[in-house]
């Protein structure tokens, strides 16, 4: 701490916030489809990974440009999510949340032996035609990362795409009605499993689209499941059901976690990085459990 | 030591020998609570000495009214040890039967299960003068009432308790001689007799019962025919003192089947009606079981059979079929007696009326170790009890130990024992007809001996009349085959100076109910079941069948589906299930004019009773159709 | 067709509540006992005893997390760090003070209890999804700690070497003696278990997870309870972690990672939620699921696959059978194996009925 | 009608609510009740929907806690009390939707309704043999009372779930009592049920009151039930109380008559 | 319950086809392989395990050794270690005389069970370093350079890259954080004290999915002269870009073993997006190599096409390594004892006696000895030129004094 320099911060902070969009956008599968179906998708980390396993297989193996492996892709987890939505998650409609969780930890271990049973275990590049070399603005030592900042860029694009949609389309509307009560939009006429099956669909065509992305910076194959694991501090801190929260989540997750790499570690020697958002979710549990954008839930007898 | 020919003396006795073995036990509040001989003892002992500093004392008469408890158990051995009287009374009476019994027997005390039958007791309070003290056992819903002549059981044993009294010599001061029991009879014809039983009579016969039957100490019995019923008192009341058996009291009537299951007695008395439910009950859930577990069912039961028609004709038992028959108790036989409740069961008693062959064969084939019985009130229950091995379900077995008969000139059953009862009760007139001039006792019923000395029961023996040919007609012989198909509940039988027989038939509901579930047969209760023309159908199919195995003489030629099984809250039968003849005779005259006038449909009134004592008339236009 | 009940009344309550209240239900216990104690032992080879003690270590863990999730309805996703809680505590107590392992083991519970308290405490505000992120979170943070306190971890290694347990002056170094002491630790968690879900405060737990508003007003202290049931759910993985770490001879906290945690859910949950029985039938089930896998790939995979490839298919084809069966106990039999082998013991039960 | 008995001495209420109001949100759904409840008496509390009837039950029960105002049973505020403590004073209720625990028996069902009169903890739990049996057995004999007492014995091993509505009610009627609670709640007993088991739940309700001289509060539609057995009754409309006395002093009154058919405000 | 009665039926087929399935009897010499096919490490598992076996078969193709067959029996354990126990009571059970093990925290939970059958156990690059020291551990083998040796060699190799002496220069030892990324922790503080270097640690937490921070924190902040890589999984491909991103010349990375396969390098983009990295081996690296090509050969002549695998020679050649020592140390064993009636002890002397065994250069010159069990701790850095792997030193150890010393150090510790 003791050499402080505004300029590494600056870094840490502009880059923590593009990599939070960045992960702001594999939470968004997860909050619409708690926000539209109350299902929990434990998965949605695997569907990243097996949305970019395809392009990735697309791409490498039968040598198709990267738009058709990305139309690929995205086609396929449509037609998966609904599948999965009819076979799945509509017979389990009113069971108790533990049993959806873990149907959901049941289709991530499915998928994870699925994606390379269907595609083969190698690891292949993602290769987005963007330059690796960083763009550093003026003389401020701010440099920004390209594939971050179109990570970022798509991030914002599609969270404000959903955010039109649920307040303006009619469709997006209905949803909202859907969300908050299911009988009640079944009796105003509302065909309440068609827009559970629209959720799913929008949250595989967001994995898809997570998973060129991140399938770009990792490469892909089922490591990029991992990435799952960053919607729970993401959605905890934003709020389960809010657009806003998911961004203003992602964002707090990683600048908190690039400035716990940049002044904790050093301090107690250890990889903080990806504990502190943890920490900061539990204490958001305590406080104020329907993180910040969230509705509480009230009770009734 | 009292004289061992008493009841109290018997109790006392087994209060010497058996003290810590149970004696009775009541399914309450989940579990078998049990009470060994000692505080069995100690129960009655105190109900006693309470009914006694009330009162209670020689030749008054005790009535209880309830569904089998201890404590009503314990209240007739109080007034049997105070050489009083217990008149068990059946509890499903109604009020206006109750006032008859109760007035006639000039009842002192009534002890009543509960808060249902003080009620009912309190209804008709006016109606009997005699009565000074009316006990109630279970004190749930009892507490705001504040008639006088109310008290709890407890209250009164714990009176009892405190008083002075030596027990034991109030048992030694009873009298074989003395009336220890009076059991109404429902009789077929008028109001009800009560049936004078001594002290003698009850001991005496339990001797022979248990000599007939094998009755053990430790065996457990279980308590759930009426109360009323002379049979629960001598089998399993006088039984149980006899030779230390444990008298078991179900839960309630509702848990019965599930009590009998858990308990499974040693020995068990059913009359045929049930005997015939549990047929159709298993029959009911082999067959609406799955593929594997139904063919296993047919095929074994069809071993049992076979082995069963060895047994009866005297064959050896081929030894593949032997072998199949083990595989069939492992597979099939010993499973089905769990079900029913009969793992530990040595014998099985059916009487009171007789029992459909098959049924009879049924039961057999899968172990159970069922046989007749054959007694009546007047001769304190046993007459004759076929022995292990000489089961079968045209006699009634031979004649006990101890026990004489001869059959009259005309073929009524005559019989002298130790159980021949002491007169009917206020009923002297009553008591001459029932004894024929040398002393014999007129059962009643028309029989004979076959050749190996076992009775054969054919009818009353005031019913057997005939047709117009001449050719003699047995009404109950008739309706008895009729009975034993699984569709007919009841029958009544008209022929009498008649040219051809017809017959009533009430349809059983759970059975015809259940076939017309499997022809997809909507229907809204028994009275559109039984009209309709498919159900019409299978009774004449089924009493073509009957027709067949009958003489030409007996065949039924017409009959009607009556809209309601036959109910004893219709005065229709007893209690016990026998028709009253001359009442539905007059009650049924249209029909019975309809069949021999060729009518096809009679109008018919019929008045119903309803729980609540409530009456109503419903008309209905019942067909009548012919029987080839 | 074995079965019978009938005359096997009951005269006090203390009979009619007996954990087998027939002799059919006494024999096969005392049958099963037998077997296991006795004559698996004598005849089998250490190989499939070492099995049979991975499934005795997994039995006491998976009753733990059905008390926890199956009883009293709060999941938990970080079953496994409990388990290292416990293993590490007695590592620590093992070595450093020479602990007995009857010191040892309770010691890794009721350490594991303490934290899992801790980590149940957010139960009170929180439940379904949030308390399973919780939950997640205490995984994870559990691990940080280990890993990143030598104090704990015993250096950078992360690892403690224990020695064996010593039982009546006898080192248990061979299978069969570990056998014998796991097995002990699997049936004592068992009838614990039976014993704490027939009575007061196993019903209480029920309440809670059926309603937990009239649990309340029924006068449950709900907080209290659910504490309970984290402490008591955290203890059995305690124990199991200890068990684990006498059974390797080393407590190494990524034998505990969220893997191990989700394993122990899929046990839970294939066996059957809320069974004692069906905890042992998932803890069985999903150890011996890839040995089986294993086999039938072994014995009949080149039927299907190139011999190259057989050995990558094998281990994928776990992966996605591991997955598959989980969704499909949860969306057709969510009552787990426990509800498959009710159905076989009524089959028989009522045999030659249907009901 | 045991009118004899109810109508006894008054030594005190056995509780008394004092200006008790609650809001939801701007919603006034209890506005300022006060009443008292006399010991051993059936104490009915009708009004049309939306009245305030079950939130101020909730308050009694501790499900809410009044914003003003004061609760008092057995001279004590329990207003802020958790509803676990207001249960372990005495006061059980039944609920409107039935809340039986489904999966459990009967038997366990009332084994819970006397949660609080059991005390083994966690450890005499685990090892049950000893002091946890013997308390099991003792409360086992109190619950098969009730199970006999509502007639349920042919089912006290059945899962509470698989029971008919009527049943079900029953059996929350049979877990309630299971605390031997000096005061019962009553939401709505005989909310669903046919004429028959109406007058079942009724004979309960009455006879529960005679044989243990527990003091009753209900809720009901039905008003001929609630004439037929209350001692009096309270009127709320719009959260407030309109009326209060005897079923014959309600019925007559104006206000009441008015609420119901709806001329008034 | 008609259900029920077809799956009686089917459970009753299932235990009869359980019944068939046991194993044959076997003359042959077994050796248990432990795999990581699933789980987060996967990619190893994966394409070691085929080059383990393709040398197996290669030389029984060839009559085994001394006429003796070998089996190996696999085993994925998916990276849990209850699976790993099982598995090598699998192997105990089936007569395996020597273990092939993969894992940390397997070879750690093994260690005393394999110490008590005796039964030596293999843990090539990974494990715990102390290992290397056989006086101390019998009958565990790393038989490639241990995380100390990488260390040691690792600032050996950067001394070379910063003009001879790394006095006063600024090294950034970027790690993994778990046990295995700090093990190196030992000999970097004891060379640093003794050589005078300035050291900083940097923890990547796993599954070290995002590390920019990290990067940005060493060069911009502390502008490292040369960076010790030391991560494993997803985390080296992303290390790689996040260098190349921050501008930092990749020629300055030296990653440890593991973190630098072919599969790291696509997954990081491409090999021509990684121009200049560089890494330390232990077995060689590309196709070059004599046994490999003995092996395609082989796969010719049996009229199949080449796997794909053997394109990732990294890991395949390890696992071609890794089988080659065993059968080495196999064919000491037999010929010691003259026959192949060995066991476990046999096996464990028959390993210390390799020496010289280079196979072409694909394995280098090991010498394993009673005390040392890693054979040397040689390495090999490889850097990635011209879109391919390219050998830049030759097989050489790093401070190899200060390895020793610590060895016998953490023995005296005992």
């Amino acid at each position: 701490m003791a050499d402080f320099h505004w300029g590494f911060f600056l870094e840490l902070v502009v880059s923590g916030v593009l990599i939070g969009l960045m992960y702001s956008l594999i939470a968004l599968g997860f909050v619409l489809i708690y926000k539209s179906t109350d299902a929990i998708n434990f998965a949605q980390g695997e569907f990243v990974m097996i949305a970019g396993i395809i392009v990735g297989a697309c791409m490498a193996s039968y040598g198709l440009p990267l738009w058709l492996a990305i139309a690929l892709s995205v086609g396929f987890m449509v037609v998966f999510n609904v599948g999965l939505e009819r076979t799945v998650l509509r017979p389990m409609i009113g069971r108790p949340i533990v049993a959806i969780i873990m149907a959901t930890i049941g289709l991530a271990a499915l998928l994870r032996g699925a994606g390379p049973f269907f595609f083969g275990s190698g690891t292949r590049a993602l290769n987005l035609p963007i330059d690796d070399a960083p763009i550093i603005i003026g003389d401020h030592f701010i440099y920004l990362n390209p594939i971050h900042l179109l990570g970022a860029v798509a991030a914002v694009l599609f969270l404000l795409g959903f955010g039109w949609f649920f307040l303006k389309s009619r469709k997006g509307v209905a949803m909202r009605a859907v969300a908050d009560s299911h009988q009640v939009s079944m009796a105003m006429g509302i065909n309440v499993q068609r827009y559970f099956a629209l959720a799913w669909v929008m949250a595989g065509v967001v994995a898809a689209l997570g998973g060129v992305i991140w399938g770009s910076l990792l490469g892909v194959d089922t490591q990029l499941a991992v990435i799952g694991l960053k919607v729970f501090p993401v959605v905890i801190l934003g709020g389960l059901d809010s657009i806003v929260g998911v961004i203003v989540g992602g964002i707090i997750v990683g600048v908190v976690e690039n400035l716990a790499a940049g002044y904790l570690d050093p301090m107690v020697g250890g990889g903080t990085k990806d504990f502190t958002p943890y920490v900061l979710m539990i204490l958001m549990l305590m406080f104020k459990p329907y993180g910040l954008f969230g509705k509480p839930i009230i009770e009734r007898i | 030591m009292a004289d061992a020919r008493t009841v109290p003396a018997l109790l006392l006795g087994n209060v010497e020998t058996r003290p810590q073995k149970p004696a009775i036990r009541e399914k309450l509040y989940g579990i078998w609570e049990t009470w060994d001989w000692q505080g069995y003892a100690d129960n009655v002992r105190a109900c006693a000495l309470g009914l006694r500093a009330r009162g209670f004392g020689k030749g008054d008469k005790l009535a209880v009214i309830g569904d089998n408890r201890p404590h009503l158990y314990w209240a007739q051995l109080a007034a049997m040890c105070l050489g009083g009287s217990a008149v068990p009374v059946y509890q499903d009476s109604i009020a206006r039967e109750l006032a008859f019994v109760l007035n006639h027997a000039e009842a002192k005390v009534v002890v009543a299960e509960d808060q249902e039958q003080a009620d009912k007791i309190l209804s008709i309070r006016e109606d009997m003068p005699a009565l000074e003290l009316l006990v109630y056992s279970d004190p749930r819903g009892m507490l705001d009432y504040d008639e006088d002549i109310l008290v709890a059981f407890s209250d009164l044993q714990d009176e009892g308790r405190a008083a002075e009294g030596d027990f034991e010599a109030l048992c030694r001061e009873v009298a074989p001689g003395d009336i220890g029991l009076i059991c109404y009879t429902s009789g077929t014809t008028g109001q009800p007799k009560g049936v004078l039983l001594s002290h003698e009579n009850l001991v005496r016969t339990a001797e022979i019962y248990c000599k007939a039957e094998d009755v053990r100490e430790g065996d457990d019995y279980l308590a759930y025919l009426p109360m009323a019923w002379v049979g629960d008192s001598l089998y399993g009341l006088c039984a149980a003192l006899m030779v230390g058996s444990t008298i078991n009291c179900p839960e309630s009537p509702e848990t019965l089947r599930r009590d009998l299951r858990e308990l499974s007695p040693m020995g068990i008395i059913a009359p045929p009606r049930m005997w015939e439910t549990m047929l159709s009950d298993i029959l009911v859930r082999a067959n609406d079981s799955s593929a594997l577990k139904r063919r296993v069912f047919a095929y074994f039961r069809n071993v049992a059979e076979q082995v069963e028609t060895c047994r009866v004709e005297d064959r050896d038992i081929p030894s593949g079929l032997r072998l199949r028959y083990r595989l069939g108790e492992f597979l099939v036989y010993g499973p089905v007696r769990d079900q029913l409740g009969f793992r530990r069961t040595r014998w099985a008693l059916t009487g009171g009326a007789p029992l459909g062959p098959d049924t009879f064969r049924f039961f057999r084939s899968f172990g159970v170790n069922l046989k007749q019985v054959y007694g009546s009130t007047e001769v304190t229950g046993v007459i004759s009890v076929q022995p292990d091995g000489q089961a079968n379900p045209d006699t009634v077995g031979p004649v006990c130990d101890g026990v004489t008969v001869r059959i009259a000139d005309t073929g009524e059953i005559l019989v002298k024992s130790p159980g021949v009862f002491n007169g009917y009760y206020k009923a002297e007139e009553a008591t001459q007809e029932a004894f024929d001039e040398e002393g014999w006792f007129r059962t009643g019923d028309a029989g004979l001996m076959d050749d190996r000395g076992h009775i054969v029961v054919i009818d009353r023996a005031k019913d057997v009349g005939q047709l117009s040919d001449g050719s003699a007609y047995a009404p109950q012989f008739v309706e008895n085959k009729l009975k034993f198909s699984p569709y007919i509940s009841e029958a009544v039988s008209f022929g009498d100076k008649r040219p051809f027989i017809c017959a009533m038939i009430a349809i059983d509901l759970n059975t015809v109910g259940n076939w017309a579930e499997r022809q997809a047969l909507a229907y809204t209760n028994y009275m559109d079941l039984s009209q309709k023309p498919e159900i019409y159908e299978l009774v004449r199919s089924e009493i073509e069948r009957i027709n067949r195995g009958l003489p030409e003489a007996s065949r039924v030629k017409r009959f009607l589906l009556l809209g309601k099984d036959l109910d004893a809250d219709d005065a229709e039968i007893t209690r016990t299930r026998k028709l009253r003849r001359s009442f539905i005779a007059d009650k049924y005259a249209d029909v019975i004019e309809a069949f021999y006038s060729g009518g096809t449909s009679v109008e018919l009134r019929t008045a119903v009773t309803f729980e609540d004592g409530r009456e109503a008339f419903i008309d209905n236009r019942m067909q009548i159709q012919d029987a080839a | 067709m074995f079965h019978r009940e009938s005359g096997y009344y009951k005269t006090t309550y203390k009979g009619d509540m007996a954990l087998y209240p027939l002799p059919v239900g006494r024999w096969s216990v005392a049958l099963i006992g037998v077997l296991f104690l006795v004559i698996v032992p004598l005849f089998l080879d250490p190989y499939y005893l070492s099995i049979l003690c991975l499934i005795a270590i997994a039995i006491v863990g998976a009753l733990g997390l059905n008390i926890l999730l199956g009883y009293t309805g709060q999941i938990s996703i970080g079953h496994a760090a409990f388990m290292s809680v416990g293993a590490y505590t007695a590592a620590n107590l093992i070595t450093k003070l020479d602990w007995p392992f009857w010191l040892a083991v309770p010691s890794g519970g009721i350490m594991a209890a303490a934290i899992g308290v801790l980590v149940g405490i957010p139960s009170l505000r929180i439940k379904g999804l949030y308390l399973a992120i919780a939950t997640l979170a205490a995984q994870f943070i559990i691990e940080w700690v280990i890993n990143h306190t030598p104090a704990i971890s015993g250096g950078v290694q992360a690892s403690i070497e224990v020695p064996r347990p010593v039982v009546f002056g006898e080192t248990l170094d061979r299978e069969i003696e570990l056998y014998y002491f796991l097995m002990a630790f699997a049936v004592i968690a068992i009838v614990a278990t039976m014993n704490l879900v027939r009575s007061r405060v196993g019903r209480a737990f029920i309440a809670i997870r059926d309603q937990d508003i009239a649990a309340e007003i029924i006068g449950i202290n709900v907080f209290r309870y659910k504490l309970y049931a984290f402490a008591i759910s955290s203890f059995y993985a305690g124990v199991a972690g200890v068990l684990y770490t006498y059974y390797l001879s080393i407590a190494n906290y990524e034998q505990f990672l969220i893997v191990v945690s989700i394993d122990y859910l899929a046990m839970v949950i294939i066996g059957g939620l809320g069974s004692v029985l069906g905890s042992v039938f998932g803890a069985i089930f999903v150890t011996l699921l890839p040995v089986v896998i294993r086999i039938f790939m072994d014995t009949f995979g080149a039927f299907f696959f190139d011999p190259v490839i057989l050995a990558q298919v094998t281990a994928q084809f776990r992966l996605i059978l591991f997955g598959a069966l989980i969704m499909f106990f949860l969306v057709v039999e969510p009552e787990g194996l426990n509800r498959l082998w009710l159905n076989i013991r009524n089959y028989f039960r009522i045999w030659p009925f249907s009901y | 009608m045991p009118d004899g008995i109810n109508g006894g001495p008054d030594d005190g209420p056995a509780l008394s609510v004092e200006g008790v109001s609650k809001n939801f949100g701007g919603v006034r759904a209890v506005a300022g009740v006060s009443t008292a409840v006399r010991k051993g008496e059936i104490f009915a509390i009708i009004g049309p929907n939306g009245a305030g009837k079950t939130t101020l039950l909730n308050m009694v029960s501790g499900f809410y806690k009044p914003d003003e105002g004061a609760i008092l049973f057995r001279d004590r505020d329990i207003g802020r009390l958790k509803p676990n403590e207001i249960a372990e004073l005495g006061i059980a209720r039944t609920f409107q939707n039935i809340a039986l625990f489904r999966g459990l028996t009967v038997l366990d069902n009332l084994m819970l309704g006397r949660h609080v009169r059991l005390k083994s903890g966690v450890f005499s739990s685990l090892l049950y043999w000893g002091p946890a049996q013997k308390e099991e057995i003792r409360h086992r004999r109190r619950c098969e009372e009730i199970i006999d007492f509502l007639k349920l014995s042919d089912l006290r091993k059945t899962p509470a779930g698989a029971l008919a509505y009527g049943l079900q009610k029953r059996v929350e009627l049979g877990r309630a009592l299971a605390s031997d609670p000096t005061l019962l709640l009553l939401d709505e007993p005989m909310a669903g049920m046919n004429q028959e088991e109406k007058e079942d739940m009724v004979r309960y309700v009455l006879d529960v009151s005679i044989e243990w001289g527990t003091t009753i509060v209900l809720i009901e539609h039905d008003m001929g039930v609630v004439m037929d057995i209350s001692d009096r009754v309270a009127v709320l409309d719009m959260g407030e109380k309109i009326s209060e006395g005897t079923p014959d002093e309600v019925r007559a009154d104006p206000k009441v008559i008015q609420a119901y058919l709806g001329t008034a405000h | 319950m008609r259900r029920l009665d077809k799956l009686l039926f089917g459970a009753g087929l299932a235990l009869a086809a359980a019944g068939a399935a046991t194993s044959a009897g076997a003359a042959e010499i077994v050796i248990g392989l432990q795999c990581d096919r699933t789980g987060p490490t996967q990619i190893v598992g994966t394409h070691l395990c085929p080059g383990y076996h393709d040398y197996v078969s290669l030389v029984n193709s060839r009559g085994g050794i001394e006429g003796h067959t070998i089996k190996t029996i696999e085993v994925d354990h998916e990276y849990k270690v209850p699976a790993g126990v099982e598995a090598y009571a699998l192997h105990k059970k089936e007569g395996a005389v020597l273990i092939s093990l993969y894992g940390t925290p397997h070879t750690q939970a093994l260690t005393q069970k394999l110490t008590e059958d005796k039964i030596p156990g293999t843990s090539p690059g990974f494990g715990t370093a102390a290992a290397a020291n056989g006086e101390n551990f019998p009958y565990i083998f790393p038989i490639a350079a241990s995380y100390w040796s990488q260390a040691a060699a690792g600032l050996e190799y950067a001394r070379t890259q910063l003009g001879g002496d790394l006095k006063g220069k600024k090294i950034a030892y970027i790690y993994y954080d778990n046990p295995a990324g700090r093990e190196p922790l030992p000999v970097l503080h004891k060379l640093r004290d003794e050589l005078g270097f300035e050291l900083t640690e940097f923890a990547v937490p796993p599954p070290g999915i995002e590390m920019s921070a990290q990067v940005l924190d060493i060069t911009r902040r502390y502008r490292a002269d040369f960076v010790l890589s030391h991560l494993f999984g997803r985390a080296p491909s992303v290390s790689m870009k996040e260098f190349k991103r921050a501008g930092y010349p990749l020629e300055k990375v030296l990653g440890f073993v593991w973190a630098a396969s072919e599969a790291d390098i696509a997954a990081a983009g491409g090999f021509d997006r990684v121009e200049g990295y560089s890494a330390m081996q232990f077995a060689g690296v590309g196709s070059d190599y004599p046994v490999l090509d003995e092996i395609r050969a082989m796969y010719e002549a049996d009229g199949k096409d080449v796997p794909e695998v053997m394109a990732s020679t990294v890991y395949y050649n390890r696992g071609v390594f890794v089988a080659a020592i065993h059968l080495k140390a196999i064919e000491n064993a037999i010929k010691a004892k003259g026959s192949a009636d060995i066991t476990g002890e046999d096996v464990k002397n028959g390993f210390e006696q390799i020496s010289g065994f280079t196979l072409g250069g694909l394995v280098p010159p090991l010498e394993i000895t009673g005390f040392d069990h890693e054979g040397g701790g040689w390495v090999q850095v490889f850097q990635v030129k011209d879109a391919k792997f390219v050998p830049v030193t030759d097989w050489f150890q790093g401070y190899r004094g200060a390895v020793v010393e610590l060895l016998k150090e953490d023995a005296s510790r005992q």
